[in-house]
C-alpha cells in the first residue's frame, strides 16, 4: 500500500514544483523524469497486487484490485511516454512563440495535478472521492484546453468547463442518492460511501433508489465519456487544446470515467439484480458509437477527427460492459487498453504532423512519407491500427466483442459491422492524402522523438498476436471481478 | 403522514425546501442578473440554515463546519465575485428578456412535478421528509439546468451551475444527514476552485469576443451554412 | 490394322477435301449458267502453288511463315477426329468432339494472328472479323455438338455415330434443331454465302481472304487446302451425325468400300444443296450476321431443351 | 516433418521482409560491423574482407535485394515441399501455436487442400521471386524505397500461407487482413499517382469490408457451436436458414476478394497499380486465396450444401465470366485487361464449385468429384498462365514504358523469347488444345454434360445453357488474347518507345516466366500429374474421386469413362508434330522453292503502309462492341476540329472512346452518396451552442429518468 501513497505523493511534488520552475529549460527532462519514478511505483503496485491480489489500505481509504491496477500501470505509462511527446513538442511551441514562461508553468504543473486525479480517481476506495477527483481532472485540464488563449480554444474550453461540471454535478446527485441508500441500511456509518463496503452489502440496497442513481451515475460520468449525445464538448476540447493534452485526455480521461462508470454498474447490478444497468450502457454505447462513425466523415480538422473516433471507441466499449458476459467484459478491458496505446500514440503522431506542415486543417497537410518518413509511416500505421486491422490487438477486441454480440445479441451485430466499416472509410478518405503523395512546399521535417509511437505500437502489435501470462490472468482477474465468471 | 404531527423539525426542514424550491424558480424567471445573484444568494443562506437545522438536530458537528463553507463560499465570495463582474461589464441595468418566459415557468413547474413522480418508487422505503427533501433538491437541479439552457448570460449560466450545487448539497445534508468530512471537503475545493476559474474565464470571453453572451460562442460547430 | 484404317481415313479425308471444292464449284457453274472449271482443278492449283516460290512481306515474322503448317496440321487433327467412313476407330478416342471445336478454334487463333502479322489494315479487318463472328458461332456449335452429346450421352464422336446408328430410325426433333443450327454454324465457320463469299475480293465484304491477302505459294495452297477440308469435315459431320447410314462398323473391305460411297453420296447431294443455297441466297451486312448467328445458337437451344424436356425420361 | 516444410516456408517470408528493412541500414550496419571486427579481431581476414566489400557504397542494395529475393524464393520452394508432400502423403497435420487468445491458441491444420494451394503459391512465389530482382532494379531508391516493398511483399506472401494453415476463425481473420493490409500498401506503393492512391482505398475499403462479411459468416456458425475452432464450427448444427445466410455472407466476404461481379471494381484498379511481379501474386494467387476460403468455408465447415447455393454460384459465376471477358476485350491498358481476364477465369472456376455443389446435392458424389478437380484444376492453371501473361506485361512495361497496347506493336522481332512466352501465356488462356487452359474447360464441359443425370428439370435446362455460355466465354478470350498478342508483338511498331525496344538484358528476368510457361504447356501435356494431387483433395474433403479410366493408361483422360468421353493431350501432339513435321518437310523439299522472298506489303498500290493505318485495340474489338453494345456504359465521340473558308474542310479529327464499368452508377456511386448524406445530416447536431448543448443533456436526463421510473 505504501506504493500507492508514494505513487500518489509524486504528482503533489511536481504540481507544486512546477508551479515555480515550470519555465527552466530542463523543465520537460523532470517532468518525464517524475512520470517515470511513477511508472516504476505503479509496478511496485502491480507487483504487490500480482502476489499479494486485493489491496485494501487502513481505513479502507484506498482500493487496489486487479480492475484497477492495470489501469494504473497503463495510467502511468501513457503519462510516461506522452511526456517524453511534450518535452520537444512543448519546445517547439515556446519557440513558435505561442507559449510564455507563465503558461509553460501552468502546463507542466496541470500535467501533473491531471496525473494526480486520474491516480486517485483508480486507487480511491471512497466513491465521494472518485467524484471529487473526476471533477478535478476537469479542473485541471480545463486551463489547458484554453492554453492557446486563441478565441476558438477559450470557446472549447468554456463548453469543457460548463458541459462537464453540469454532467459531473449529476453524478454527485447519483453518489448521494448511492450513499442515501447505503445510510438506509444503517450501522455503516462514515463507511458507507466505501466501495469494497458497498459491494459486500450491494443486495441490500434500495434497487430503485439505485436504479435513479445510476441514471445520474451515468450521465454524469458519462458526459466526460463522450457518450452521444453528451459528447459535444469532446472534439472542442481535444482539437483545441495542446497535442499532448488531447493525448492524455483519449487515453486516460475517458478510460478513467469509463471505469467510474463500470464500478458503480457493478454495485447497481449487485442490488437490482436486473439487466436494466447494462441495457441503458449498451444503448448509449451503440448511439455513440454509430453517431460518431458518421462524425468522421465530415471533418477538417486533423484532432477533431481523431476525437470522433476516440468517442467511436468509447462507445464500443460501453457498449461491451453493457452487455457484460465474461467474454464481451474481456474484450472490454483489452480494448481500453490497447485504445489508449493507440490513440495517444496517433496523437503524438497527428502532433508532430501539424507541426510540420503548420496547420491542423488536413486538406493541407500533404504527403507526409515523402517528408518525414517516420512520421507519415507512424500515422498511416497508427491509423491502421485504430482501424481494426490485425494483427493489432485493436482487431482482437472487437473481434471479441462481435463474436459475444453475436452470442448475446445477434440482431445488433450487423449494425456493429456496418459501424467499423463506415469508421474505416471515413478514417482512411482523410489519412491516405496526407500521408501518401509529393511533398508540397515549404513543408520541412521538424525535430520529432518518436519513440513513444513506437513503443506504444509495438506494444499493440504484441497484444494482437499474443496476450502475455500476466496480463491475460489479470484481464480474467478482472473479468471474474466484473462479470463474475471467467471468458470461456 | 399530516404536517401537524411532525416535529417542529421536520416542519422547518420543510418549509426551508420549499423556500429553495421557490428561490430556484425565481432564479429562473428573473430577467435582471442582479437580483439573480441577489436570489442565489438568498439560496446559499437558506441553505447554510438548513445544514444548521439539522447539524443541531443531530448534534453533528463537522456540519457546522460544512455550513460554514456554504456561508462562506455561496453567499459572500461567488455573489460578491459575480457582482463585481457585472458591474464592470455594467450589464446591471440592461434587462435580458427571456423568450416566452411562460412557458419556461411552466416547464419548471412540471419538472417539480416530474421529480417528484420520478422519486415515488422509494416512498415506500423511507419517511415523506425525505422524499419531499430529494425531490425538492432533484427539482432544483433540474431547474439549474433549465436556467442554464433558457439564459445567454455566462453570469446566469455560472448562478444556474451553483445552484445545481446547491440542490445537490441540499439533497446531501437533509437526505444523509452530509457526506463524510473528507468528500464535504473535496466538493468544497471543487466549488472554490470552479469559482476561481469562472473568475479567469470571464477575463479570457471578454477578451476575445467582448460580451458574456455564449451564443456567440459558436465558432467551433459542424452544420455547414 | 485399326490404325491403319484410320490413318487411310485421314488420308481420305486430306485427299478427297479438293474434290469437294470441285464439285461445289462446278455445280455453282451449271447453276449460274458458266462453263465449269473441270473437277479437278483444285488439284491443279494447289499443285501449281506448291511449286511457286512463296513471297513474303516485310514485317511478316515467323508466326506468318508458320502458321500455315500449325492451321493446316490443326485442321487434319479434327479431321482424323471425324469417322469418314467407320466408326469406333482409335483416332476418335484420343480426342472428342469438344478437342475437334478445341483444334478450329486453334487453327483459327493462329489464322488471325498470321492476319495482324503483316500489319495492313486488311489483315487486321479480317482477323477481327474471323474472331469476332467464330466466337458468336462457337456456342452455337457446341449447343448443337451438346445436343448429340446428351442423346448420345458421350461426347466421343465415333461413339455418338454408332449410337445414332444403331438406335435406328427414331425422329428426334432435337435432332432436328441440332442439325439446322450445325448447318448454320458450317456455312458461316466455313466462309461461305451468306455469311462471308469466298469468291470475293472486295475489301469491305472479306473476311477470310482479307487475312491470306499476303500469302502465296505453299503457304497459300496450305491454307486453301486447309479450308477445303474444313469444308469437307462440316459436311461429314452433318453427313455421318445426322444420318449415319451407309457408315462401315465392321472393318471389312466391302463395309468400307460401301461406306465410302455412301458418304460420296452423302456429300454431293450436301455440296448440291449449298450450292443452290448459295446461288440464291446474297451475301448480307456483316452486323447481320450476329442475328443469324444467334439465331442458330437459339436453334441449338431449343434442341437441347426439347432433348431435356421431351426426350429424358426420368 | 511436413508442417516444419511449411513453416519454414512462412518464416522464410517473414525473414525476406525483415531483411528488406536493412535497406536503410548501411550505416549503422558498417559500423556493427566495424566494432564487431575490433572487438574480436582475431577473426578470419577475408571474413572481414567480405563483409566490408558487401556493404561497400554500391553493391550492398543490390547484394541486399538479391538476399531478399533468394528468401523469398526458398520460401516458395518450401512451399511447393510441403504442399506436394502433404498431397502425397495425404494425411492430415494439426499442430497448435501459443499465440493468439490465452483460451484461444492458434490452431493450425494442414491437409490436402490447405497443401494444394500451398503448392500454388509456392510456384507462383518462386517465378515472381526468380523475375524480382531485375524488375525492382527500375525503381529509384529515393523515390521508391526498396524496403517498404520488400517488408510487405514479405508479410503478404506470409499471410496468403498462414491463411492455408489457419484452423481457427481467429487465426484465419488474422492472416487473412495480414494479407489484406500487405496487399494494400503494395498498390499504394507508387502513390505518387492520385489513381494508385484512390485504387488502394478503394481495394482496402472492399478487404475490410469483405472481411467483416467473413467475420460475421464465422459468427454465425460459432452462434451455434462452442468455440471457434474449425473443428467446432464443423460441428455445428445450423438450420437451413441460418446456412444460407452464413453462406451468404460467406459468398460475399470471399466474392468481394476474389472478384466476383458485381463486387470486382477494385480488381481493375489495385492491379494496375501494383508493381508486375505483385500485380502477378494478387491476380494469380492472392484470387486462389479467397477461393479456397470459399472451398473450406462451404465444402468444410458447413457441410451439408443446398443445390440451391450451387445455383446461385453457377449464376453468378456465369455473368462474371462473361462480364469479366466483355470488359476486359475493351481495356487498352495491358494490366487492366489481365485484371478483368482474372475475373472471367475466376467466374469459370465459381460456376464449377456451384456445378460441384448442384451434383453433391442431389447426391452423385462422382460427379462431385468431377467438377470439383474441374473447379481446383482451373484455378491451379489461372494461376500459372496469369502469373506469367503479368509478368510477361511487366517485362513490356520494363522494356518499353509502356502498358497502352496500343502504343506498342512489332515487338516479336526485338524481344523474341519474351514474346514467345507470351505466346505460350495467350495460347493457354484462350484455353486451345494441347495447353493447361484446356484441360480444366474441357472436364468443365463433362461435367456440365452430364446434366441430364439430375431429376430438376430447371437444372438441366440451365447447366447447359451455362455450359454454351461457358464456351461463348472461351470464344471471347480467344478473340481477346488475340488481340493481345497481335496489336503488341506483331505487325509494325505504333510508337517511339516500342521502336526502341529491345530484349532483356538480364535474362533472370526471363527465367520466371518462361519456368511458368514450360509447366503451362507440361500440364497441358501431362495434366495427369495435377489431377492425380487433387483426386487426393477431394479424396479427403468430399470422400470420392474422380473415376479416371484407367484401361486405358495414365496418358488418357476420361472423366467419366472411356465410353463417354476421352482425350490424350500426348498422342495428340505426336500426331499434330507428326502431321506438321511431314507437311513441312513434303513443300520445302525442292531446293530452289525452299527459299522465300521478302518483298514490300500489298498496298493496294496507294504505296506506303503506315503503322497507323494497322488495326487498333478500339478497332479490333468494334464488332463486339456492337454486338454487346448493352455490357458497357460506351462514351464515344469524334470531334472535328475545321478550318479554312467558312470552316468547311476539316483540319483533324479526334476519336474518343471511353468504356465504363456498369457496376460504378449502379452500385457504388448510391452507397457513396448515402453515407455522405446521412453524416451531413448528423452533423447538424453539433451546432456549437453551448445551450443547446446542455438541452440534450437535460432531455437524456429527463428521458433515461423516466425510462427507469416505468
Amino acid at each position: 500500500m505504501i506504493a500507492a501513497y508514494f505513487l500518489l505523493s509524486i504528482p503533489l511534488f511536481g504540481i507544486i514544483f512546477f508551479a515555480f520552475a515550470g519555465h527552466k529549460a530542463d523543465t520537460g527532462l523532470i517532468n518525464i523524469r517524475l512520470n517515470a519514478v511513477s511508472l516504476l511505483a505503479t509496478l511496485w503496485l502491480a507487483v504487490n497486487v500480482l502476489n499479494g491480489g486485493t489491496l485494501l489500505s487502513a481505513q479502507k481509504a484506498f482500493l487496489v484490485d486487479p480492475f484497477n491496477v492495470y489501469l494504473i500501470v497503463l495510467t502511468a505509462f501513457v503519462g510516461l511516454t506522452t511526456s517524453i511527446f511534450s518535452s520537444p513538442y512543448m519546445a517547439h511551441e515556446k519557440e513558435l512563440g505561442k507559449l510564455n514562461d507563465a503558461r509553460l508553468k501552468l502546463y507542466y504543473s496541470m500535467y501533473q495535478g491531471f496525473m494526480l486525479a486520474m491516480y486517485l480517481v483508480l486507487t480511491t476506495n471512497n466513491i465521494g472521492v472518485m467524484w471529487v477527483a473526476m471533477e478535478g481532472a476537469t479542473l485541471a485540464t480545463v486551463l489547458l484546453v484554453s492554453l492557446y488563449r486563441t478565441p476558438e480554444s477559450i470557446e472549447a474550453a468554456w463548453k469543457y468547463f460548463i458541459l462537464c461540471g453540469v454532467g459531473i454535478a449529476q453524478a454527485l446527485f447519483g453518489t448521494i442518492l448511492l450513499y442515501y441508500a447505503a445510510v438506509q441500511i444503517g450501522d455503516l456509518g462514515d463507511s458507507a460511501l466505501l466501495w469494497s463496503v458497498l459491494f459486500e452489502h450491494a443486495d441490500q440496497l434500495n434497487p430503485e433508489i439505485l436504479e435513479i442513481a445510476f441514471v445520474f451515475l451515468l450521465i454524469g460520468y458519462g458526459t466526460k465519456i463522450g457518450l452521444v449525445p453528451l459528447h459535444n464538448w469532446l472534439p472542442d476540447a481535444h482539437s483545441e487544446g495542446p497535442t499532448p493534452m488531447s493525448a492524455i485526455l483519449s487515453g486516460l480521461l475517458l478510460n478513467d470515467a469509463l471505469y467510474a462508470v463500470v464500478r458503480n454498474k457493478m454495485l447497481v447490478d449487485g442490488a437490482t439484480h436486473s439487466l436494466i444497468a447494462g441495457h441503458l450502457m449498451m444503448g448509449f454505447g451503440l448511439l455513440s458509437f454509430l453517431v460518431a462513425v458518421l462524425f468522421l466523415h465530415r471533418q477538417k480538422d486533423i484532432k477533431r477527427l481523431f476525437s470522433y473516433s476516440s468517442i467511436e471507441h468509447m462507445g464500443l466499449m460501453t457498449f461491451a460492459f453493457g452487455i457484460g458476459g465474461p467474454m464481451a467484459t474481456f474484450a472490454a478491458l483489452l480494448h481500453m487498453t490497447v485504445h489508449s496505446l493507440t490513440k495517444s500514440a496517433i496523437f503524438v503522431t497527428v502532433g508532430h504532423a501539424a507541426q510540420l506542415a503548420g496547420t491542423q486543417n488536413m486538406s493541407k497537410i500533404r504527403g507526409l512519407i515523402k517528408t518525414q518518413p517516420r512520421i507519415g509511416w507512424g500515422l498511416l500505421i497508427g491509423t491502421v491500427a485504430i482501424a481494426g486491422f490485425p494483427p493489432f490487438g485493436v482487431f482482437t477486441s472487437e473481434f471479441l466483442v462481435l463474436l459475444a454480440t453475436m452470442h448475446s445479441y445477434p440482431w445488433l451485430t450487423p449494425l456493429l459491422l456496418l459501424g467499423i466499416g463506415i469508421a474505416f472509410a471515413g478514417l482512411f478518405r482523410h489519412i491516405q492524402p496526407m500521408v501518401y503523395g509529393d511533398r508540397p512546399e515549404g513543408q520541412m521535417p521538424v525535430k520529432a522523438n518518436l519513440l513513444p509511437v513506437m513503443i506504444h505500437l509495438a506494444l499493440v502489435l504484441w497484444l494482437g498476436l499474443a496476450i502475455p501470462g500476466f496480463l491475460a490472468d489479470w484481464f480474467s482477474e478482472a473479468t471474474v471481478l466484473i462479470s463474475g465468471s471467467a471468458p470461456l | 403522514m399530516a404536517l401537524s404531527t411532525m416535529d417542529i423539525y421536520t416542519q422547518a426542514i420543510l418549509s426551508t425546501a420549499a423556500l429553495i424550491g421557490l428561490t430556484s424558480f425565481l432564479m429562473l424567471g428573473q430577467s435582471r442578473l442582479l437580483r439573480m445573484i441577489f436570489v442565489f444568494g438568498l439560496q446559499g443562506l437558506l441553505l447554510t440554515i438548513t445544514t444548521v437545522l439539522v447539524a443541531y438536530s443531530t448534534d453533528n458537528h463537522h456540519l457546522y463546519i460544512s455550513a460554514g463553507l456554504t456561508l462562506a463560499l455561496k453567499v459572500v465570495f461567488i455573489p460578491w465575485m459575480l457582482r463585481r463582474e457585472v458591474i464592470t461589464m455594467n450589464m446591471h441595468r440592461d434587462v435580458q428578456a427571456l423568450t416566452n418566459k411562460t412557458t419556461i415557468m411552466l416547464g419548471g413547474a412540471s419538472l417539480m412535478v416530474f421529480s417528484y413522480y420520478v422519486l415515488h418508487p422509494i416512498v415506500h422505503t423511507t419517511t415523506a421528509v425525505m422524499l419531499n427533501a430529494l425531490a425538492v433538491s432533484l427539482s432544483v437541479v433540474l431547474l439549474g439546468m433549465l436556467l442554464m439552457i433558457a439564459h445567454r448570460q455566462a453570469i446566469a449560466h455560472v448562478v444556474g451551475f451553483m445552484s445545481i450545487e446547491n440542490g445537490l448539497f441540499f439533497a446531501a445534508i437533509v437526505a444523509t444527514n452530509g457526506m463524510p468530512m473528507v468528500v464535504e471537503l473535496g466538493v468544497a475545493f471543487d466549488v472554490l476552485v470552479a469559482a476561481v476559474l469562472f473568475g479567469i474565464f470571464f477575463l479570457h470571453i471578454r477578451t476575445s469576443i467582448d460580451s458574456l453572451d455564449v451564443d456567440l460562442l459558436n465558432r467551433l460547430h459542424e452544420v455547414d451554412k | 490394322m485399326n490404325g491403319l484404317i484410320a490413318i487411310l481415313q485421314t488420308v481420305l479425308f486430306v485427299s478427297l477435301a479438293p474434290l469437294l471444292a470441285g464439285w461445289l464449284k462446278l455445280c455453282k457453274c451449271c447453276l449460274q449458267n458458266r462453263k465449269p472449271p473441270s473437277l479437278l482443278q483444285p488439284y491443279r492449283d494447289l499443285l501449281k502453288l506448291t511449286r511457286k516460290h512463296p513471297v513474303v512481306a516485310e514485317q511478316a515474322s515467323w508466326i506468318f511463315t508458320k502458321a500455315p503448317y500449325i492451321i493446316f496440321s490443326a485442321t487434319l487433327m479434327a479431321a482424323s477426329v471425324v469417322p469418314l467412313i467407320a466408326v469406333d476407330l482409335p483416332t476418335s478416342a484420343g480426342a472428342d468432339m469438344i478437342v475437334m471445336v478445341g483444334f478450329f478454334a486453334f487453327a483459327r487463333f493462329f489464322l488471325a494472328l498470321a492476319g495482324l502479322d503483316i500489319g495492313t489494315a486488311f489483315g487486321g479487318m479480317g482477323s477481327s472479323r474471323e474472331m469476332t463472328i467464330s466466337s458468336l458461332a462457337e456456342p452455337a456449335m457446341l449447343m448443337a455438338v451438346f445436343t448429340l452429346a446428351m442423346a448420345a450421352s458421350t461426347t466421343n464422336l465415333s461413339v455418338a455415330i454408332a449410337h445414332v446408328l444403331n438406335e435406328g430410325l427414331v425422329l428426334r426433333p432435337s435432332f432436328v434443331f441440332a442439325l439446322f443450327a450445325l448447318i448454320l454454324v458450317g456455312v458461316a465457320e466455313t466462309g461461305r454465302v451468306p455469311v462471308d463469299n469466298p469468291a470475293t475480293h472486295l475489301e469491305l465484304t472479306m473476311i477470310h481472304e482479307a487475312m491470306i491477302l499476303e500469302y502465296s505459294g505453299r503457304h497459300l495452297a496450305l491454307i486453301e487446302w486447309a479450308s477445303q477440308l474444313k469444308l469437307m469435315l462440316y459436311g461429314v459431320l452433318i453427313a455421318n451425325i445426322f444420318l449415319p447410314w451407309g457408315i462401315a462398323e465392321t472393318f471389312t473391305a466391302e463395309a468400307l468400300l460401301y461406306g465410302l460411297l455412301a458418304i460420296i453420296a452423302k456429300l454431293a447431294v450436301l455440296a448440291i444443296a449449298l450450292a443452290i443455297s448459295e446461288t440464291l441466297l446474297a451475301k448480307m451486312r456483316l452486323f447481320r450476321v450476329q442475328e443469324y448467328l444467334s439465331f442458330a445458337y437459339l436453334l441449338g437451344l431449343l434442341g437441347l431443351l426439347s432433348h431435356i424436356i421431351l426426350e429424358v425420361s426420368h | 516433418m511436413i508442417l516444419i516444410l511449411a513453416y519454414a516456408a512462412v518464416l522464410l517470408s517473414f525473414a525476406s521482409g525483415l531483411l528488406a528493412l536493412l535497406m536503410n541500414q548501411r550505416d549503422n550496419l558498417a559500423a556493427l560491423s566495424r566494432y564487431g571486427f575490433k572487438k574480436y579481431p582475431n577473426t578470419i581476414k577475408d571474413g572481414q574482407e567480405l563483409v566490408f566489400c558487401s556493404l561497400d557504397e554500391q553493391r550492398f542494395p543490390v547484394l541486399l535485394k538479391q538476399a531478399v529475393f533468394v528468401l523469398l524464393g526458398m520460401s516458395g520452394i518450401f512451399a511447393v515441399l510441403a504442399g506436394l508432400s502433404v498431397l502425397i502423403s495425404t494425411d492430415i497435420i494439426t499442430d497448435r501455436i501459443s499465440l493468439g487468445l490465452p483460451w484461444l491458441p492458434w490452431h493450425v491444420r494442414f491437409d490436402g487442400l490447405s497443401g494444394f494451394f500451398f503448392l500454388i503459391i509456392g510456384i507462383a512465389v518462386s517465378t515472381v521471386s526468380l523475375y524480382g530482382p531485375a524488375y525492382v532494379n527500375a525503381y529509384e531508391e529515393d523515390r521508391h524505397p526498396f524496403a517498404a516493398l520488400g517488408l510487405f511483399t514479405g508479410l503478404f506472401v506470409a499471410g496468403m500461407l498462414l491463411v492455408l494453415l489457419a484452423d481457427d476463425a481467429f487465426m484465419f481473420m488474422i492472416a487473412w487482413e495480414l494479407m489484406s493490409v500487405a496487399s494494400y500498401f503494395l498498390v499504394a506503393f507508387q502513390h505518387e499517382h492520385p489513381a494508385n492512391r484512390r485504387a488502394a482505398f478503394l481495394y482496402l475499403l472492399m478487404a475490410e469490408v469483405g472481411a467483416l462479411a467473413i467475420i460475421l459468416g464465422f459468427g454465425v456458425l460459432a452462434g451455434f457451436s462452442d468455440g471457434f475452432t474449425f473443428d467446432a464450427l464443423r460441428n455445428a448444427q445450423l438450420s437451413t436458414t441460418w446456412g444460407s445466410i452464413a453462406f451468404g455472407l460467406a459468398l460475399l466476404g470471399f466474392g468481394m476478394k476474389a472478384g466476383i461481379f458485381p463486387v470486382h471494381v477494385w480488381l481493375p484498379e489495385a492491379h494496375p497499380a501494383a508493381p508486375s511481379h505483385i500485380s502477378a501474386l494478387m491476380s494469380g494467387v492472392m484470387l486462389k486465396v479467397a477461393v479456397y476460403g470459399l472451398v473450406r468455408f462451404c465444402f468444410d465447415l458447413l457441410g451439408d450444401v443446398q443445390w440451391q447455393w450451387g445455383v446461385v454460384l453457377l449464376i453468378l459465376g456465369t455473368v462474371s465470366a462473361l462480364g469479366g471477358i466483355l470488359y476486359a476485350m475493351m481495356q487498352p491498358n495491358l494490366k487492366r485487361l489481365l485484371a478483368y481476364s482474372s475475373v472471367e477465369n475466376i467466374g469459370i472456376i465459381v460456376m464449377v464449385l456451384g456445378l460441384a455443389m448442384i451434383f453433391l446435392d442431389n447426391g452423385h458424389p462422382q460427379l462431385t468429384a468431377l467438377a470439383f478437380l474441374a473447379a481446383l484444376l482451373h484455378a491451379f492453371n489461372h494461376a500459372l498462365f496469369k502469373n506469367l501473361l503479368f509478368l510477361g506485361a511487366g517485362i513490356l512495361h520494363h522494356q518499353t514504358h509502356e502498358l497502352n497496347i496500343d502504343m506498342m506493336g512489332g515487338l516479336i522481332k526485338k524481344m523474341p523469347q519474351t514474346s514467345l512466352l507470351f505466346l505460350v501465356g495467350c495460347m493457354s488462356i484462350s484455353s486451345l488444345p494441347l495447353f493447361n487452359g484446356f484441360v480444366s474447360e474441357w472436364l468443365a464441359f463433362q461435367a456440365a454434360l452430364q446434366a441430364d443425370v439430375l431429376d430438376n428439370g430447371v437444372l438441366r435446362s440451365l447447366i447447359p445453357v451455362a455450359a454454351a455460355a461457358l464456351a461463348l466465354t472461351a470464344a471471347l478470350a480467344a478473340a481477346c488474347f488475340v488481340k493481345v498478342f497481335g496489336l503488341i508483338f506483331l505487325g509494325q511498331s505504333r510508337s517511339h518507345h516500342s521502336e526502341k525496344a529491345h530484349e532483356v538484358t538480364d535474362k533472370s528476368m526471363l527465367a520466371g516466366p518462361a519456368l511458368l510457361a514450360a509447366l503451362c504447356f507440361l500440364f497441358g501435356i501431362f495434366p495427369g500429374l495435377v489431377i492425380h494431387l487433387i483426386n487426393s483433395v477431394s479424396a479427403q474433403l468430399l470422400e470420392q474421386t474422380m473415376p479416371n479410366d484407367s484401361a486405358l493408361g495414365w496418358l488418357w483422360l476420361a472423366p467419366v469413362s472411356a465410353e463417354q468421353a476421352s482425350y490424350s493431350p500426348p498422342l495428340v501432339l505426336l500426331a499434330a508434330l507428326l502431321a506438321g513435321s511431314a507437311t513441312f518437310w513434303y513443300l520445302r523439299r525442292s531446293p530452289e522453292t525452299k527459299t522465300m522472298r521478302r518483298a514490300a506489303t500489298w498496298d493496294c498500290g496507294f504505296g506506303g503502309v503506315t503503322s497507323r493505318m494497322q488495326y487498333s485495340s478500339g478497332a479490333f474489338t468494334m464488332p463486339l462492341r456492337r454486338i454487346f453494345a448493352k455490357a458497357w456504359l460506351i462514351d464515344e465521340r469524334i470531334d472535328k476540329t475545321m478550318q479554312g473558308a467558312m470552316d468547311q474542310d476539316v483540319a483533324a479529327v479526334h476519336y474518343h472512346l471511353h468504356i465504363h464499368d456498369h457496376s460504378w452508377p449502379r452500385l457504388y456511386q448510391p452507397i457513396e452518396r448515402g453515407v455522405n448524406s446521412l453524416a451531413k445530416r448528423v452533423g447538424r447536431i453539433q451546432t456549437g451552442n453551448i445551450r443547446t448543448y446542455l438541452g440534450y443533456s437535460f432531455v437524456t436526463l429527463l428521458l433515461m429518468l423516466w425510462v427507469v421510473s416505468q
